[in-house]
């Protein structure tokens, strides 16, 4: 029977390869892809503990997290686009001036 | 803030929307075409090259090849410039068969315009009611000059052949069928779809005074306002005394130029009866031994004519040492032929005025700033024949 | 196992676990795909491919709602921003220059990240949960018709306001979005 | 359990079998009937009025040579033809084409499966429809399918909203996102009479989700030079082309579910009605084909954008007063 | 009709008139290539003549002759409906002034002059060959090119 331990392992080794992703990739989009990794991540461990608990906040709360992550994803995307603009690139290393 | 580059476009030579071989080098900034430059050049055959080492009457059947689609309009233009040149006086009935024949070519052309225009914005079933239409007029070519596409009928001073039997009754057919035709199944289809007049009204408009600058002829300019037609202000072939009005657009978008070639398919259908009833008999073909071809029979039995007819065939005629221009309304514009002759029996210049050439050099004014698709419509309403833009 | 909780105890569900194994080692092989892979557009590929495991596991975890929910939001909207994105701009592969700071920074990370995951999932094992338990029992959720109907009478009765809120944030999003990438109008 | 099994495998033979089928024949039912309407027979080489085109078709795509540009990023090129397929055929398990019924002694549902959140599953699958076409766009790396692709993602996201909302209407009006309640729902009157509105902006959307004419822009012939697969050929363009048509008709079985009244009707057995209602939404699609021309593209986006979408919010507000006053 | 016109431009410009002669009742009028651009502008402008239409431009040439090349101006005026032929005389090598300023349709016509005969307009905006590829060399319509091409 796949316990609630299974998905909190499942969610920690999720959220931790996000994490790699995050400190060691160099490439803009791919870090803002692991971040959502790690929403993701967060999501089954709520919705695990909303089954656990049997109370659907957990999944309330999922619902809330995938809305935030949208508007998150939209206004990430746009600071990409313009950044890409005036740098030409997307390279995480060259991009350290607070103002260009 | 750098921006990012835009991307260049090749609509290359093989594009199934640039009516022919014509290459336009686009530079796209997302769907605006920011920038034009049309290229042409892959159709040419050295036309003029030709006709300096041709003579008069072998040049005729190149004439054709020119603008394909409207073969018996350059044949017309060809041979006017010549009878110019030589003061030749044509019969009655070859004038009057030249008036009915363009005209007709004139419907025919139009009609491809009107099925291919439709295919370039998305209508497909148009195509195939306007190349029905068609049909019955190439089966009315076909039965006078045996060709249906390069017809090659007209000849210095007339016609090659007489008018066939049966042929006033097939050109009958036609004018009873054609305008019920017209109205319910092209208006019906095309010009009443609301989608239709979004994609065209307001699109590539150029006003009077650029049309006139830039040389435009034909329905691209009467769709700007300027009533000029080369049948009207200067009448060959006796069409001074037909009786039809020249359709005129207001705002020169690409709407207009449809509402303009409509109402000219109307107009040349009345001319082809008005041309039908005053249709005399008589001879086909002017007889001045030296330039006219003398009939079959003729050769076959007199000594003379046999002579006339071997040394037409090998020399030709000498025309006098003169240059001539005339200019004649085809359904893309004014197309003119200007001729130097020194005397022999080849044009020592021989040059070419097509309206397509000098029409499609305005494509870059109407199309910049727009979005591809409206590039498309234009190009379609700007109808140009690649042969008479490469020569 | 330490004290398994009773409505996971269903009998004949060893198929579940044998699903959720496999999705769970999909979702592993995927992410890392994500980390690793070269082309931004392949990590976007893997990326979809967690999105749908994801979904897999909510339906295991009996949440329907949430699961056409994260296919819907997550991998056939987010995603197609983002390859949108990769598209306009044409990213290419990334030229991985290893200078030495940064490879000094990669074993850092992944080491700082392995002893986080190894913590969490210590304080897992021990699973003492014994907090109130909410009033949504399995056979309640029935009552109400189905996992959408129970997740809609939670979220439009207790937590209403965050809901409207939700609905600014997205507005705010939007807005600054279109400022954000707006070129001059020339 | 065995026995479930085995139930469930023949429907998925018999379902998916049947699907295929219709669709060959749906292809060539398309070009008899634009033919006829373009005064043209359609083809009647193959076999008896031509009824043999379809296979005559899949074999000439098999052989064809399959050629993938070099520059192209391989494995992207290959998935996306997979990628247009799957969602198609995965909305087919939730499209109810009969009730209850008895054969051989035990009583079979004419459908795959019937999950309570039915609509929400369609519609989230129909969203992943615009991978295929975005991928094949990017990795042909040719402009005119890049432009193509672009087109395509914009257009597919934009419509998804209108189509999304005029489903709202339904549901309000049906209490329940299961397709079989909602067929139940409809025992009395059909939707499509108090949702008229909604129909109409359920059948633009989804003419344009399946990126036919009018809204055929991302393969718009005269303009890209057939858009996103302009460098497909052979078996991976028939897989576009199947996925197209598969589109038609799941597409077509969900507006007879949504607002057709399903499988009702006086006389004929249900299965028969809900074929007959999904061949006519087929030929009122293949119709519309026919007749209208291309929108250009910033057209597309103000219809979808600020005509569609404010007219399915004024939809739901209406299904909600209609509902409240008559209860 | 269009005698008047060749009687304006001989009172106007009595030194670059060269010569006019009449056929078919078509008239032509040679100037000099120096004051061209004079009388293209005096002739669009005039409101008696208002020559707005330029039908045609084309080279011509006469080999043998001293000045070699001739560019010869088919001008219409829409509203008064009359025509008149200009011709100028070009030796090879020597420029002549361009008058896309007059009217922009002379662009392409001036190319295409310049690609089949060689004959260089004075300030056209991109003078470059129109008909054929780039890198052809020779010009086809000189009466020296072989008619098979070189």
């Amino acid at each position: 029977m796949a316990t609630q331990e299974h998905y909190l392992v499942l969610s920690a080794i999720l959220f931790a390869i996000g994490a790699i992703g995050v400190l060691v990739r160099r490439n803009a989009i791919v870090i803002f892809m692991c971040i959502e990794l790690m929403l993701n991540a967060v999501n089954i461990s709520l919705v695990a503990f909303s089954k656990q608990m049997d109370s659907m906040d957990g999944q309330v709360f999922v619902f809330f997290i995938m809305t935030v992550a949208a508007a998150e994803a939209a206004i990430g995307l746009a600071i990409m686009v313009s950044l890409f603009r005036n740098k030409e690139t997307l390279n995480v290393d060259e991009i350290n001036l607070m103002k260009w | 803030m750098a921006e990012t580059k835009n991307m260049i476009l090749n609509m290359g030579p093989q594009h199934p929307s640039t009516h022919g071989v014509l290459r336009l080098i686009l530079e796209l900034d997302g769907e605006t075409v920011v920038k034009l430059t049309p290229e042409i050049g892959y159709l040419h055959r050295g036309v003029e090259k030709l006709g300096e080492n041709l003579t008069y009457h072998q040049f005729i059947p190149l004439t054709d090849r020119e603008d394909y689609i409207a073969s018996l309009s350059n044949n017309l233009a060809y041979c006017m410039t010549v009878e110019k040149l030589l003061g030749l006086e044509i019969p009655p009935r070859a004038m009057v068969a030249r008036v009915l024949l363009t005209e007709l070519q004139r419907i025919a052309s139009h009609l491809i315009w009107l099925g291919t225009f439709g295919l370039d914005i998305g209508a497909m079933s148009l195509f195939f009611y306007c190349m029905r239409e068609r049909e019955t007029i190439l089966d009315i070519f076909e039965a006078c000059a045996g060709a249906r596409l390069t017809i090659n009928y007209f000849d210095i001073g007339g016609l090659r052949k007489d008018l066939p039997v049966g042929f006033e009754k097939q050109v009958r057919d036609f004018i009873a069928i054609f305008p019920e035709r017209m109205k319910n199944d092209y208006e019906r289809i095309f010009q009443d779809n609301k989608i239709v007049r979004i994609r065209t009204e307001g699109v590539g408009i150029i006003s009077k005074e650029d049309a006139i600058d830039l040389g435009l002829s034909g329905p691209l300019l009467r769709s700007c306002g300027v009533p000029w037609d080369v049948r009207k202000s200067n009448p060959y072939c006796g069409y001074e005394n037909y009786e039809f009005d020249i359709p005129t657009g207001k705002t020169g978008d690409v709407f207009d130029r449809y509402l303009v070639r409509m109402e000219e398919m109307r107009q040349s259908l009345k001319l082809v009866q008005q041309a039908l009833d005053r249709l005399p008999g008589g001879a086909f073909l002017a007889d001045d031994p030296k330039i006219c071809l003398p009939p079959k029979q003729k050769v076959m039995t007199e000594m003379e004519s046999l002579i006339h007819h071997f040394k037409i065939v090998s020399e030709g005629f000498e025309p006098p040492v003169a240059e001539v221009y005339h200019s004649i309304e085809t359904p893309r514009g004014e197309l003119g032929f200007y001729i130097v002759s020194d005397g022999s029996n080849k044009p020592y210049r021989l040059r070419f005025r097509p309206p397509s050439f000098v029409n499609l050099e305005s494509l870059a004014k109407m199309a910049e700033g727009k979005l591809i698709g409206d590039l498309i419509a234009i190009i379609g309403a700007l109808d140009p024949v690649m042969g008479e833009v490469d020569r | 196992m330490i004290s398994i909780s009773k409505n996971f105890k269903k009998p004949g569900l060893k198929m579940e676990l044998f699903l959720f194994y496999i999705f769970g080692g999909i979702a592993i092989i995927a992410s890392l795909g994500l980390v690793a892979g070269k082309n931004p557009v392949h990590s976007a590929l893997f990326m979809v491919v967690v999105f749908f495991v994801v979904a897999a596991l909510f339906v295991l975890l009996g949440a329907e709602f949430l699961a056409a929910a994260q296919i819907l939001v997550y991998a056939g909207a987010i995603m197609v921003l983002f390859l949108f994105v990769i598209m306009l701009l044409r990213l290419q592969k990334e030229e991985l220059r290893n200078t030495s700071r940064h490879a000094f920074q990669k074993f850092f990370g992944i080491a700082l990240s392995l002893v986080f995951a190894f913590q969490v999932t210590m304080i897992f094992r021990g699973s003492f949960f014994k907090g109130a338990r909410g009033n949504f029992p399995p056979d309640a959720v029935k009552g109400f018709g189905g996992n959408t109907e129970a997740v809609a009478a939670v979220l439009f009765t207790d937590y209403l306001f965050p809901f409207e809120l939700t609905s600014a944030i997205l507005l705010m999003a939007m807005v600054g979005a279109v400022v954000l990438t707006k070129k001059e109008l020339k | 359990m065995t026995e479930f099994v085995i139930i469930m495998l023949v429907k998925m033979f018999v379902i998916f079998g049947a699907v295929m089928l219709t669709m060959t024949y749906i292809t060539l039912a398309e070009r008899k009937i634009l033919g006829y309407m373009q005064i043209r027979p359609g083809p009647n080489r193959v076999g008896p009025w031509g009824l043999l085109q379809p296979i005559a078709d899949g074999i000439k795509l098999f052989l064809k040579e399959d050629i993938i540009p070099d520059n192209a990023s391989k494995a992207v090129f290959v998935i996306a033809p997979a990628m247009a397929l799957i969602p198609a055929v995965m909305t087919i398990a939730v499209v109810p084409f009969g009730p209850e019924v008895s054969i051989l002694g035990r009583n079979v549902t004419l459908f795959m499966a019937d999950i309570n959140i039915g609509i929400l599953y369609i519609f989230a699958v129909s969203s992943i429809g615009v991978y295929g076409i975005v991928l094949a766009g990017w990795s042909s790396e040719s402009k005119y399918s890049l432009l193509g692709g672009l087109r395509s993602s914009a257009q597919m996201i934009s419509y998804e909203l209108s189509m999304g909302f005029a489903i709202v209407g339904v549901i309000m009006m049906s209490q329940s996102l299961s397709m079989v309640k909602l067929i139940e729902a409809q025992k009395g009157v059909w939707f499509i009479i108090p949702q008229f509105l909604g129909f109409a902006i359920y059948i633009t959307a989804a003419i344009a989700e399946l990126n036919r004419t009018p809204f055929d822009l991302p393969e718009g012939e005269s303009e890209l030079v057939s858009g996103y697969f302009t460098e497909y050929s052979s078996m991976k363009y028939a897989m576009f082309m199947l996925a197209e048509y598969i589109n038609i008709i799941t597409v077509s079985g969900i507006v007879t579910t949504l607002y057709l009244g399903g499988w009702h009707g006086p006389v004929l057995p249900p299965l028969a009605w809900f074929v007959i209602k999904l061949l006519i939404v087929v030929f009122f699609m293949i119709w519309v084909r026919a007749t209208l021309p291309r929108l250009r593209y910033d057209q597309l986006m103000t219809l979808g954008w600020k005509i569609l979408l404010p007219a399915s919010i004024v939809n739901i507000l209406l299904t909600a007063v209609f509902m409240t006053v008559f209860g | 009709m269009s005698e008047i016109v060749v009687q304006k431009i001989k009172e106007r410009f009595p030194d670059s008139f060269l010569d006019s002669y009449s056929f078919r009742d078509e008239n032509t009028v040679i100037i000099k290539k120096e004051d061209l651009v004079a009388v293209c502008r005096y002739l669009k402008s005039d409101p008696e003549l208002s020559f707005d239409f330029l039908s045609d431009l084309c080279g011509v040439d006469y080999m043998g002759r001293e000045t070699r090349f001739e560019v010869v101006y088919h001008l219409f005026s829409i509203s008064k409906r009359h025509r008149i032929r200009l011709k100028a005389m070009v030796g090879e090598g020597e420029k002549i002034s361009s008058v896309t300023g007059i009217w922009s349709t002379s662009d392409w016509h001036e190319r295409e002059a310049f690609d089949m005969y060689g004959i260089i307009f004075e300030g056209h905006p991109n003078l470059t060959r129109i008909l054929m590829p780039e890198n052809w060399d020779g010009h086809p319509l000189r009466k020296d090119y072989p008619l098979k091409g070189r």
